[in-house]
């Protein structure tokens, strides 16, 4: 019982962060890809928090869940793709 | 005290793979970025609780970077991908 | 063809990584008690890296062991990768005069974003400021400050408060350079003590050490913005802005 | 169990409980405005209950200075980031949702 917790919660990030690489990479809308992969950030500084490394977790908080998505969401913005505002009704 | 920590940060992480499917669906790129945000508050939470039950305090600054850049995306989402056109007003 | 190429690849060189992997001697550091128990024994003849950072602490003049190794074990690592950084803004800088510097549209943010920008480019620079102090005994240090810094400048570009860049002149340029600068500075300075190159006398690391990441918080923090301010704003849209 | 730990737990549970239901919202809601709803209000509460019972346990005043600050940060990046994408919706002509009757 006193082990079956972490292991719980290693097991669920590390499947997590494997599916949201594998929707990111094969995705075929832009925009998604990039929400993608700023969650992949977030996520990947709570993983280093488990691998014991508070001090990458720290430079991951700030640079992939904060700076990164700011850049590449600007980075779509300038491409213009398509967009679609959604079903309007 | 620190099982009952680490059990809600097993729920938490539950609720956030639950909420990728907001990601996936849409169906418009509001929704997404909504997800999104939600995270970024679902992982404030985990690494407070990491905090207590791993003992390590410097997390907390994790935390407050977290919560300090988590309007960052969506700022940059609204000003720079989602925003009218003019040509687009009527 | 070319997908079977590429995914024979991949497989190969997911191979190797795992074969690498699975050559890493036991206490490199890995803190993994299923390695040891995998090789029966712990190696002793092999003394890990946590445990040499562990004994020459004392020597490198913050206490934590991270900050440590990055400024001043293997500084030069370190100032390598500044200068990396800086390469990659010359890069943007040197397209981005293309496009027409623009006038500043304070107005455009609208109540609710101008106040959160109110309230939180100061507190970033606080807690900015607080990483940096923090990195001598915890996690924390220049990259991480930098980057808060620069999560400022880029909420202060996005709700219209910055120019479209900085203006290029002198002073922006002594800031890009001001972290490199000072690193090579003390890295070549301490050799006249009759120290190595970047071996700072014990005295006199912790100063130094504080002097170098100051530096470098500026200079990362307006490195990283200069990569986003680069791009010209949208054509700016109605509504928002007659709030 | 003394007074203090039986009141964070029940903190913590609530907590939890705003969660799953911001999450349920997120999921469930029919239109960006209502899940903006479920986002904005619930999961601030679910952090805030969180944070509180953090507080009941926490070593220091700093600590629980800091833990404050957090949860007002996030408070502030969730209320704007919450404005910014309905005044956004409205811009794009996205109507709210009427009711059952209209298909989502």
């Amino acid at each position: 019982m006193n082990d079956i917790l972490p292991w719980l919660y290693d097991s669920l990030i590390a499947l997590t962060l494997l599916w949201i690489a594998w929707q990111t990479l094969s995705t075929r809308d832009l925009f998604k890809a990039v929400l993608l992969f700023i969650v992949f950030g977030l996520l990947m500084a709570l993983a280093w928090v488990r691998l014991q490394a508070p001090d990458l977790a720290l430079a991951e908080a700030a640079i992939g869940a904060g700076l990164t998505g700011a850049l590449l969401l600007d980075a779509v913005g300038h491409l213009r793709v398509p967009r679609r505002p959604g079903p309007r009704k | 005290m620190e099982k009952l920590y680490l059990a809600l940060a097993v729920f938490l992480m539950l609720n956030v793979a639950a909420g990728l499917l907001r990601i996936l669906r849409g169906p418009t790129a509001a929704d997404r970025m909504l997800a999104a945000q939600l995270f970024g508050t679902t992982g404030v939470a985990i690494l407070l609780l990491l905090a207590e039950a791993q003992a390590v305090p410097a997390l907390r600054d994790v935390a407050l970077v977290f919560a300090l850049l988590a309007a960052l995306a969506t700022v940059a989402f609204v000003k720079r991908v989602w925003y009218r056109k003019p040509e687009d007003i009527p | 063809m070319t997908r079977t190429l590429i995914a024979l690849l991949c497989l190969g060189l997911a191979g190797m990584l795992g074969w690498a992997l699975w050559q890493l001697p036991g206490d490199v550091g890995l803190k993994s008690d299923l390695q040891s128990e995998l090789q029966g024994q712990v190696q002793a003849d092999i003394v890990g890296l946590p445990a040499l950072v562990a004994a020459h602490l004392d020597q490198s003049g913050v206490r934590h062991p991270v900050t440590a190794v990055l400024l001043n074990f293997r500084a030069y690592d370190t100032l390598l990768e500044i200068g990396v950084l800086l390469l990659a803004v010359l890069g943007v800088l040197a397209v981005r005069h293309a496009a027409a510097p623009e006038p500043v549209h304070p107005q455009r943010a609208g109540a609710v974003l101008a106040a959160l920008v109110h309230l939180a480019v100061p507190l970033m620079v606080l807690v900015a400021g607080y990483l940096l102090w923090a990195g001598a005994h915890q996690p924390g240090g220049a990259f991480q400050a930098g980057a808060v810094l620069a999560g400022a400048g880029v909420l202060l570009r996005l709700s219209g408060r910055l120019p479209a860049l900085l203006p290029p002149g002198f002073w922006l340029r002594a800031g890009l350079l001001l972290g490199f600068a000072v690193f090579l500075v003390i890295a070549l300075g301490v050799t006249r003590g009759g120290h190595e190159l970047l071996a700072y006398p014990v005295q006199q690391a912790g100063g130094l050490i504080l002097a170098i990441e100051a530096s470098l918080t500026l200079s990362i923090g307006l490195i990283l913005v200069s990569l986003f301010v680069g791009a010209p704003s949208p054509p700016e849209h109605g509504g928002e802005a007659s709030e | 169990m003394n007074l203090i730990d039986l009141l964070g737990t029940l903190l913590l549970a609530a907590g939890g409980f705003f969660f799953l239901a911001g999450t349920l919202g997120l999921l469930r809601f029919p239109d960006v405005y209502t899940r903006l709803h479920a986002l904005t209000k619930v999961d601030n509460l679910g952090l805030g209950c969180v944070v509180v019972a953090l507080m009941l346990r926490a070593d220091s005043v700093a600590v629980v200075f800091k833990l404050g600050l957090i949860w007002a940060l996030a408070l502030l990046a969730t209320a704007t980031a919450g404005y910014l994408v309905a005044h956004s919706a409205r811009q794009h002509d996205i109507r709210p949702w009427q009711g059952p009757g209209e298909d989502v």
